[in-house]
């Protein structure tokens, strides 16, 4: 077994172990740290394949930034951990033997019969002068340059719900609403009152 | 002056754009509507008129065609035309309305002029359907038909209406939607849905099966045939005076229309290889729903069974040309035998419409239906049982009116076929005179049975006049039915010609 | 040498213990999401798979895409997860229940 | 690197379309409660906008540009004007709802038209990665829009199913797409195309591929089994989002199965035909039989929608011309039904009450006969019932799928079309064959809903009497 | 000439016809005296008309007048029309039904004077039961001229069912009566039972002669002859003889042969006018006349003949049987009646349809007579009609006593009167007859003419001899509101004029005619009968004009028979009244036989209207309500119904489950393209 196939079967077995961890765990923090666990293992997986800025990608922003959100959700709702295992047991035999069988099925279809390395040898690793972030980066700005955009426009729109969704105005929070400074009008602020002269009683 | 009208688009649209204007009317004022409504199934009656005035009864081919491209994608045309089949169940159809129009006058409190503008749209519907050249024209007309039937016995019906309403609706639809699958499978093999290019087609056995089987369900279902006719009584019983009678005088009669214009013409070997069922359904008809209506208690439902019952009688007079050919040797014989059933389909339509209406002025008075609720009714509304009488008698097939040319013709047309199925087929001149009569002895005559009863009044002048207007047409075309058949005998002709030469 | 077909082995066990996931798990949405994003990873990890091995930069691409959308889609889905709270100050998966039949 | 600056001609309209969004997101925040009106005539003069430019390239022919990844055809035309359509349509039903129920907001306009922009995209994409791209921009608008009605438990709840269900599902999607591609080796469709021609029809590979994508589409367009989200987010979302869920979208849905499955995998149509008569039949099972024992009438409609799903379904699996014209036709003809459906619902409701039960029809006839005949025109062409739009819409593509041979299917078609015949007229005997509960309201919409959703019922009607040129139409979308 | 005759013709039947619309619709405007004037007229004139055609017919012996009216329907080739044939035998029967017909509207206005029971005050169509009454008598007369002047089948059987209706319609004509409604129910279904076959045999001319007018069926006929039918496989039947039995099987019904002659006596339910004009005299012997005119075709089929010679043989003994333990006037009458069409019928079944024919008009006036007399009496005890409350009415009535015996003894064939020429001719062309079947026949006539004598005879003492019982009867019922004690009188003249106006025929028209009906060629070619039937023929040998055959009479089994028969019934009713008591008592079985009619009513009523009444609940309940409706109907749509209530349980509303379907979903398609490979 050469070094590569070590790494791989170690960081695939961590892989698998911390995706079923994932699924298992009571706890959702823990989840969520199998989760970057995960997500570690498959960068380095990813490091093996010659994909070092996807790798470093996502270390950055699944790592840095997606299970942080994550983990920041989890701690801001304040959830009760305690009755997070009822009647899991019951329905786990079923998910294995589910899950077993679409293995089963996908293996069969993935496996060395029509991906073995007679079909797909492995390619020439590139020379040290390649540079993946820059084979990306050319393609993205040009070729892709129309789903970069869509991408960006997919950004937009998760901020824009996100925001929409779980922006609220607090009753008690003094914020300016500059929409309605701007929109104010003089008769909101001042009302002329046309009174009549009163009589002196 | 006629000649250059379009007149087949005139009494397809006037009612229904008529209906539509009464629609818009009811919405201010409920007698203004009615009374356009009259005007507009009388002027729909007039314009069907020039149809037998200006029919050429000298040829089989269709007349008044009107041509024009509806949907070019899959060659759909608005194709219309009549011939001796058609034309006749046209004048029906516009001369039952003007007698649906005015039977609803008073009876109908609850938004009469919703109540005339169904029956003005369906009106229409039912010429179209007749008039119909092109397959998927007559689909639409065929199944439009059922809204504004399924509204009127819905909304005005009685007090299982909503459970007869559906079982109509469902019943019928599942009858007709093979016969789109059949119709649109013969367009992909010809290219073409016009019925008469439908006619030509060459057909392989098999599939003339099948085809003949999908319109069966859709025929069967309307006419309606054993053991698909349960929706008939229910519907009936439920539905408003006027829509029974509609149902009665002109809904049944698609279904056996369709059978000419269809089943027979399009696979005349299917036809032949299912001849025997045909037969078998409508003997069954005649006997064993003759039996059926000899125990009914309600009366709409006794005449409902009675129409099912006669109504076989156009199946058979349809279906028995072959075995007349395997008989005989001949077709001869096989016209009779249609134009019985033809006659059978006009007379019945007046003579049921007739009877529901008779049963309708009694509902209208004690609002029952169950014939022990009456008896001795001729004692306090004579002229009344006297027309019941008249009616009864023409249901029972007497001599002199309508009921018996069709009856009579049919029969000796199935006597060649048969001796067993003229038999059978005669033995509604038992029945039928059984369960009729025996209604009429309950109803009509003994003893007053109740205060009620005593309390009734007589037919009023406008009850008189459409029961009249029956009375004098049953007994016309029961002594003179020559003209009806000297406009259809061309086409029939034509049509037993054609069956006899097989498609394969 | 790794043949490819170990990496599709394992985007495929990937694919399955998360789509497992999804329905073994029955009390916390918030898993539910990871589970999503781990289904993701898992067609991450074919799509650089294929793209090393065919020796296409496509496969990259594509990856990179599917990153950014899967932040967008956690942002949301997290989101809606707030929302839902607010609303229920529950996110047991077996509460969600209120629209059946 | 030999990069060729691409065509942007062709992609006007979703330029214009994002353009215009940026901008009304920005303007709306600077606009009051009272103004607010502004965001909505922005919003529906960018549809219209949008409209001109895409009729206006109509006549340009198939072109592709972007490196491929953007194909503009006849098809895609079309399907984009008749997404305008009904979204303009959506956002003018959902005015006066919105503002009864406090969500007359940007977001809704912004969201909604991103998620045009989202169909757009679909509807023009030529390579895996813009369908991806283009449905997630729809999902993810939509996820949003689903929950938009915060303090509803019923709306958050069916936008956590939609989004998790959904985010599976384009989890599927993508895995069948990775194995497209390690096997093409290309994201582009027509060279996955001419690869997959080529190779064995019978490839197990292929089919393993194949399965995922059409879960993909299946989900998309709630083919049965992939329906379960359905029904519950079209109940659980604020009737003018399921409005907008269940038109335009359907349009998208089509296209992308047009994409993915005809110009991509067009020469695999014997394996996929197989799985779409598993969906269809399916769907019309479950559709028609579920949705009988519904007593929502927004979880009717979904449930109708699964249904006409597998009548959609049915002219595409013919795998012709024709049959892929027929399923257009289709899907159009459902959506211009189900905006009535759904839009007389909005219409019937005021503000705190939703009239989304069929018992909230009850008596209709009396108070307000002629919304009854609208509502009667549009049940009646549901249940595909002639002269109503409905009705041709069936026909043909039980022709499509007759002319494929599939007799069978076909009559399993129509006997389900017979059952559910029964719930569409249900409505109609609640409408007309009940009496109203005393005190029911009267319709009490604005006029320009009243005006448009009459329009929109006697399309239907006008639409069922001369189809011919919405027919062929589509034909030559497809030519 | 011709051209004129047939506009006498169709003056013929339209005279009464526009006499019955008149009467009928505008009864209200016109009142009784109109009606009655404008019936009775048309009537008239049909009468006279009817004697210009016997004029022309018979005595200047010019030719039958044949033409059609018009068209009533062509199809597939062939012509239906309406038109007359006039020939000997139907001015005959034209003669006699106008005659006939013209005396009971007559009598009608003294019978029907005091009938208000119908109309109540006030109600719509007023007091005209009187005026409707009228109408239905013309109307009959109208059908009956039909039918008898019919020269096609189809016609025929328009005036066949026609008389039926309007029998229906008279019968019931007390519409309050239920029994009366039950009689004419009961009349009306029993005559369809016959016309059933009829139009079976009508259809069977048809199809093998492709034309229903007479004249081309009678032509072909003997071409046809050899032809066999197969009804069901392994048999073949001559079709002569299936025609023929089909058509007498019309005939059974319309003259009341066993077993349909269950219609007649309940018909009695009827106004007395109708018993005469219809029950005895005309409707009832359509049948008779339709045998006879369709001789070409029964002469061809021996089997038929037979047939009819046995049914008919039956028919007169042993309903004459029943005629003797009814109490009931009418009723006795009516089995009487019965008996005598079973005497014309085995004359027909003998081939000799000449004599059948004229006994069908002999009798026609002595029983219309004895209807007459009957209502007359009837009139005077104030509508009772039981004979045990009667006795000793000669004195208060002698007109109707008089013609009552006049018609008794015509009817017993006493030699001389009308009743012994026609009714000696049948029993002795049965003597001669070589038919099988022949014997029993002459054994059921002569046993016949002991058994008419003796109830004929019963009646009449009872009636008009004897104690005067009316005087201390006690009114069970008062049911027309008279008093309890009164004095029968003499009916008014224009009851006792009809008496007398049918009395002379009863006694002359035997002598007038036997020559020229009995064994002349009186009816020409109207009658056809095969030499070895001609049993006519071989008695004319031996005949030497009435006279002889009057001396001759006394000297037959017949007279002997009929004396027995009136001495048997002095004995029983004059001398020794206790007696048929005692028979009874010791002849218990047999009298209840016979007093159940031979359970024939209650047969009927059990089997074929409570079988067919049960048939139709079993066919209703179980096939349309259970099965088809509620098995295969209601059943798919509840099967729908609960499908949907469980299978929407399948949407739980849990994520898990959701997911979960939707990789069975991935599965299941998995297996999909596993399975297709």
């Amino acid at each position: 077994m050469t070094f590569e196939q070590i790494l791989f079967y170690a960081f695939a077995a961590i892989l698998v172990f911390a995706a079923g961890m994932v699924i298992t765990v009571r706890n959702a923090v823990h989840a969520a740290l199998f989760m970057v666990l995960a997500f570690f293992t498959s960068a380095a997986l990813w490091l093996l394949l010659e994909a070092e800025f996807l790798a470093i990608t996502l270390v950055l922003v699944y790592v840095g930034a997606v299970m942080v959100l994550f983990l920041f959700v989890v701690m801001m709702l304040d959830l009760n951990t305690a009755p997070m295992r009822e009647g899991f047991a019951r329905y786990l035999p079923v998910g294995i033997v589910v899950a077993l069988l679409v293995i089963a099925v996908m293996a069969m279809a993935v496996g060395q019969r029509h991906f073995g390395l007679e079909q797909m040898p492995v390619p020439v690793p590139h020379g040290a002068d390649y540079s993946n972030t820059r084979e990306l980066g050319l393609l993205l700005y040009t070729t892709y340059v129309y789903p970069f955009e869509i991408a960006a426009v997919i950004l937009l729109v998760a901020i824009v719900a996100a925001i929409a969704l779980t922006l609220r105005q607090r009753g008690g929070t003094k914020t300016q609403n500059i929409a309605e400074q701007v929109a104010v009008r003089r008769d909101d602020r001042v009302r002329l009152v046309q009174m009549d002269a009163e009589q002196r009683k | 002056m006629f000649a250059d009208l379009p007149l087949l688009s005139l009494v397809i649209w006037t009612p229904i754009i008529g209906g539509l204007l009464v629609l818009a009317a009811g919405s201010r004022n409920a007698l203004e509507a009615k009374v356009l409504a009259l005007l507009v199934a009388l002027a729909t009656f007039l314009l069907s008129l020039p149809l037998y005035s200006g029919f050429d009864t000298a040829t089989a081919a269709m007349q008044f065609t009107e041509f024009r491209p509806w949907i070019a994608t899959w060659s759909i045309n608005y194709h219309l035309g009549v011939d001796g089949i058609s034309m006749p169940l046209i004048l029906l159809t516009t001369f039952i309305t003007v007698l649906v129009v005015i039977a609803g006058w008073e009876v109908i409190q609850n938004k009469p002029a919703q109540y005339m503008a169904a029956f003005l749209i369906m009106a229409g519907l039912m010429n179209g359907v007749f008039a119909a050249l092109d397959a998927m024209l007559f689909y639409v007309f065929w199944e439009a038909m059922l809204i504004p039937m399924f509204i009127v016995i819905g909304v005005w019906g009685g007090p299982r209406r909503i459970y007869a309403t559906m079982k109509f609706f469902l019943y019928t639809f599942l009858g007709s939607v093979f016969m789109l699958v059949a119709l649109i499978w013969m367009y992909l093999q010809s290219g073409s849905f016009a019925i008469l290019d439908l006619h030509a087609m060459p057909i392989g056995l098999t599939a003339q099966i099948l085809i003949f089987l999908a319109f069966l369900l859709a025929f069967a279902v309307k006419v309606p045939m054993w053991p698909v006719h349960t929706w008939l009584p229910d519907a009936h019983v439920e539905a408003p005076t006027g829509g029974s009678v509609v149902l009665a005088a002109i809904m049944l009669k698609l279904g056996a229309y369709g059978f000419l214009r269809f089943s027979l013409p399009i696979t005349p070997d299917a036809s032949q290889q299912l001849d025997w069922l045909m037969i078998a359904l409508s003997l069954i008809a005649v006997v064993y729903i003759g039996f059926v209506a000899l125990v009914q208690q309600d009366m709409k439902k006794l005449i409902a069974y009675s129409s099912i019952s006669h109504m076989g009688f156009v199946t058979l007079g349809m279906f028995i040309a072959w075995r007349i050919a395997a008989n005989t040797g001949s077709m001869q014989g096989a016209g009779m035998g249609i134009e019985g059933a033809m006659v059978q389909m006009i007379s019945h339509g007046f003579i049921s419409g007739a009877m529901f209406l008779c049963v309708g002025v009694l509902y209208d008075r004690l609002h029952s239906r169950e014939i022990a609720d009456y008896g001795g009714v001729a004692h306090t509304m004579p002229r009344f049982a006297g027309f019941m009488v008249l009616f009864a008698m023409a249901n029972a097939g007497l001599p002199g009116t309508s009921g018996f040319v069709g009856e009579f013709m049919v029969i000796l047309a199935s006597f060649k076929a048969n001796f067993w199925f003229a038999f059978l087929a005669a033995t509604t001149l038992i029945l039928g005179a059984a369960y009729t009569l025996w209604m009429v002895r309950r109803v009509v005559y003994g003893e007053v049975a109740s205060d009620k009863v005593a309390a009734l009044k007589d037919l009023n002048g406008r009850e008189f006049l459409i029961l009249g207007v029956l009375a004098l047409v049953v007994l016309l075309f029961g002594l003179w039915p020559a003209p009806l058949l000297d406009v259809m005998r061309p086409t029939v002709e034509h049509l037993v010609q054609h069956m006899a030469v097989s498609k394969l | 040498m790794i043949p490819l077909s170990n990496y599709l082995i394992l985007g495929a066990i990937l694919f399955c213990i998360s789509m497992a996931g999804v329905f073994i798990n029955r009390k916390n949405l918030i898993i539910l999401l990871m589970c999503v994003e781990l289904m993701l990873l898992a067609v991450n990890m074919n799509f650089i798979a294929f793209s090393h091995y065919l020796g296409d930069t496509g496969g990259q691409i594509f990856v990179f895409f599917i990153l950014t959308v899967a932040a967008a889609e956690a942002a949301i889905g997290l989101a809606i997860l707030v929302v839902l709270f607010r609303n229920r100050r529950s996110i047991n998966v077996a509460d969600l229940d209120s629209l059946k039949g | 690197m030999n990069f060729v600056m691409p065509d942007f001609m062709p992609a006007l309209p979703e330029m214009f379309l994002l353009g215009m969004v940026c901008f009304i997101l920005l303007l709306d925040l600077f606009l009051s409660e009272r103004s607010r009106v502004v965001t909505y005539l922005l919003a529906q003069s960018t549809l219209l906008g949008a409209l001109l430019l895409t009729v206006s390239l109509y006549e340009e022919g198939r072109a592709l540009t972007f490196s491929d990844t953007f194909v503009h055809d006849p098809m895609g035309s079309v399907l984009k004007v008749f997404i305008y359509l009904a979204t303009f349509l959506v956002f003018l039903y959902a005015k006066d709802y919105l503002r009864a129920r406090n969500m007359f907001k940007g977001e809704f306009y912004v969201l909604g038209l991103f998620g045009v922009l989202g169909m757009n995209v679909l509807v023009s994409a030529h390579s895996l990665l813009t369908i991806y791209l283009g449905l997630e921009l729809l999902s993810l608008s939509m996820y949003a829009m689903v929950a938009l009605q915060r303090d509803s438990v019923q709306a958050s709840e069916a936008a956590m199913k939609y989004f998790v269900l959904g985010a599976m599902a384009s989890a599927m999607l993508l895995y069948g797409m990775s194995m497209l591609y390690g096997i093409t080796g290309s994201l582009d469709l027509g060279q996955i195309n001419t690869s997959t021609a080529a190779m064995d029809n019978n490839s197990m590979l292929l089919a393993f591929a194949l399965v995922f994508i059409v879960i993909g589409v299946a989900f998309k367009l709630g083919a049965v089994p992939f329906h379960m989200w359905l029904p519950d987010v079209y109940h659980g979302a604020p009737t003018a989002v399921t409005l907008y869920l269940s038109s335009a979208p359907k349009l998208a849905a089509f296209a992308m199965m047009m994409r993915l499955l005809v110009d991509g995998l067009g020469g695999l149509q014997e394996q996929w035909e197989g799985m779409l008569i598993l969906l269809t039949v399916l769907s019309l099972a479950a559709g028609n039989i579920i949705a009988i024992a519904q007593t929502n009438l927004k979880r009717m409609l979904a449930y109708s929608a699964i249904s006409h799903v597998g009548f959609l379904l049915l002219g595409v699996l013919s795998g012709t011309q024709a049959g892929y014209a027929a399923a257009m036709f289709y899907a159009i003809v459902y959506v211009i039904m189900g905006l009535g459906g759904f839009g007389m619902i909005v219409l019937m409701s005021r503000a705190g009450f939703e009239a989304d039960s069929i018992e909230d029809f009850k008596g209709l006839n009396e108070r307000s006969p002629w919304f009854a005949l609208m509502m009667l025109i549009l049940m009646f062409s549901m249940a595909g019932v002639p002269p109503f739009l409905g009705f041709w819409s069936k026909l043909a593509v039980i022709q499509a799928a007759l002319g494929a041979d599939l007799v069978w299917l076909v009559a399993v078609a129509v006997v389900f079309s017979v059952i559910g015949a029964f719930y569409y007229l249900r409505v109609v005997k609640v409408m007309y064959f009940d009496k109203a509960d005393v005190g029911a309201p009267t319709v009490s919409a604005g006029f320009d809903l009243r005006v448009v959703l009459s329009a929109n019922s006697l399309a239907v009607l006008g639409l069922g009497l001369f189809p011919g040129s919405l027919l062929a139409l589509c034909v030559a979308a497809l030519a | 000439m011709l051209d004129n005759l047939h506009n006498v013709n169709i003056a013929i039947v339209a005279a009464p016809l526009l006499g019955a619309i008149i009467a009928g619709l505008f009864g209200g405007a016109i009142g009784r005296a109109g009606a009655h004037t404008v019936t009775i007229i048309g009537v008239a004139i049909a009468f006279l008309l009817s004697l210009v055609m016997f004029n022309h017919v018979v005595i200047q012996d010019a030719g039958i007048v044949s033409h059609s009216v018009y068209t009533w329907l062509v199809s597939d080739g062939i012509t239906f029309e309406v038109g007359f044939l006039v020939d000997k035998l139907s001015v005959m029967m034209m003669v006699v039904v106008t005659f006939v017909s013209l005396m009971v509207h007559v009598y009608t206005i003294g019978y029907m004077a005091h009938d208000e029971e119908n109309w109540p005050e006030g109600s719509g169509a007023g007091k005209n039961s009187y005026q409707r009454f009228f109408s239905y008598i013309s109307l009959f007369t109208f059908s009956m001229l039909m039918l008898v002047m019919a020269n096609n089948f189809m016609q025929l059987f328009f005036g066949w069912e026609a008389v039926g209706l309007v029998s229906y319609l008279l019968i019931g004509f007390w519409l309050k009566r239920s029994s009366a409604t039950y009689a004419n129910l009961k009349a009306f279904l029993v005559n369809r039972v016959g016309d059933f076959g009829f139009l079976l045999g009508i259809a069977a001319v048809l199809m093998y002669f492709n034309t229903l007018d007479y004249a081309a069926v009678f032509n072909a006929a003997e071409l046809q002859k050899d032809l066999v039918i197969s009804l069901w496989p392994g048999t073949e039947w001559s079709v002569m003889t299936v025609i023929c039995i089909l058509l007498f099987v019309g005939a059974m019904g319309k003259s009341a042969q066993v077993p349909l002659h269950v219609w007649l006596p309940d018909s009695m339910e009827g106004p007395t006018p109708i018993s005469a004009l219809i029950h005895a005299a005309t409707m009832v012997t359509a049948g008779i006349f339709m045998v006879a005119r369709m001789s070409p075709l029964f002469e061809l089929s021996e089997t038929a003949l037979s047939f009819i010679l046995i049914i008919g043989a039956i028919t007169a003994l042993f309903m004459g049987f029943l005629g003797i333990i009814q109490n009931d006037i009418k009723r006795v009458v009516a089995y009487s009646t019965l008996s005598q069409l079973g005497y014309m019928t085995v004359a027909l079944g003998a081939s000799a349809y000449a004599a059948g024919v004229f006994h069908l008009m002999t009798h026609a006036f002595f029983k219309a007579l004895l209807f007459l007399a009957a209502g007359s009496v009837i009139i005077a005890m104030h509508h009772e009609q039981d004979m045990r409350r009667m006795g000793g009415l000669r004195k208060y009535m002698p007109i109707t006593w008089i013609t009552s015996l006049i018609g008794s003894l015509a009817l017993i064939g006493t030699p001389g009167f009308a009743g012994f020429f026609s009714k000696d001719l049948i029993i002795e062309a049965v003597h001669a007859s070589q038919l099988p079947g022949a014997g029993f026949a002459y054994f059921c006539v002569l046993a016949g003419v002991f058994v008419t004598a003796f109830y004929s005879f019963r009646m009449y003492f009872l009636v008009f001899h004897g104690k005067e019982r009316f005087r201390d009867a006690h009114h069970g019922h008062d049911a027309h509101g008279h008093h309890a004690v009164h004095e029968p009188h003499e009916t008014p003249w224009v009851v006792t004029l009809p008496l007398i106006a049918l009395a002379i025929p009863s006694v002359l028209a035997g002598g007038m005619y036997i020559t020229d009906m009995g064994f002349g060629n009186f009816f020409g070619s109207a009658i056809q009968v095969l030499p070895q039937h001609d049993v006519l023929g071989q008695l004319a040998q031996d005949y030497h004009g009435p006279w002889g055959m009057v001396l001759h009479g006394f000297l037959t089994a017949p007279f002997w028979l009929a004396l027995a028969g009136v001495v048997t019934a002095w004995l029983l009713y004059m001398k020794y009244t206790h007696v048929p008591a005692l028979i009874q008592a010791r002849l218990q079985f047999l009298h209840t036989l016979l007093e159940q009619k031979y359970y024939a009513d209650r047969f009927n009523d059990w089997f074929f209207a409570g079988g067919s009444r049960g048939i139709g609940r079993l066919l209703w309940q179980w096939g349309d309500v259970r099965l088809i409706d509620g098995l295969l109907v209601n059943g798919s749509a509840r099967t729908v119904g609960w499908l949907a209530a469980v299978v929407r349980h399948v949407q739980s509303g849990y994520l898990f489950h959701y997911a979960f379907a939707m990789i069975l979903g991935l599965l299941l398609m998995f297996a999909l393209f596993v399975i297709a490979g």
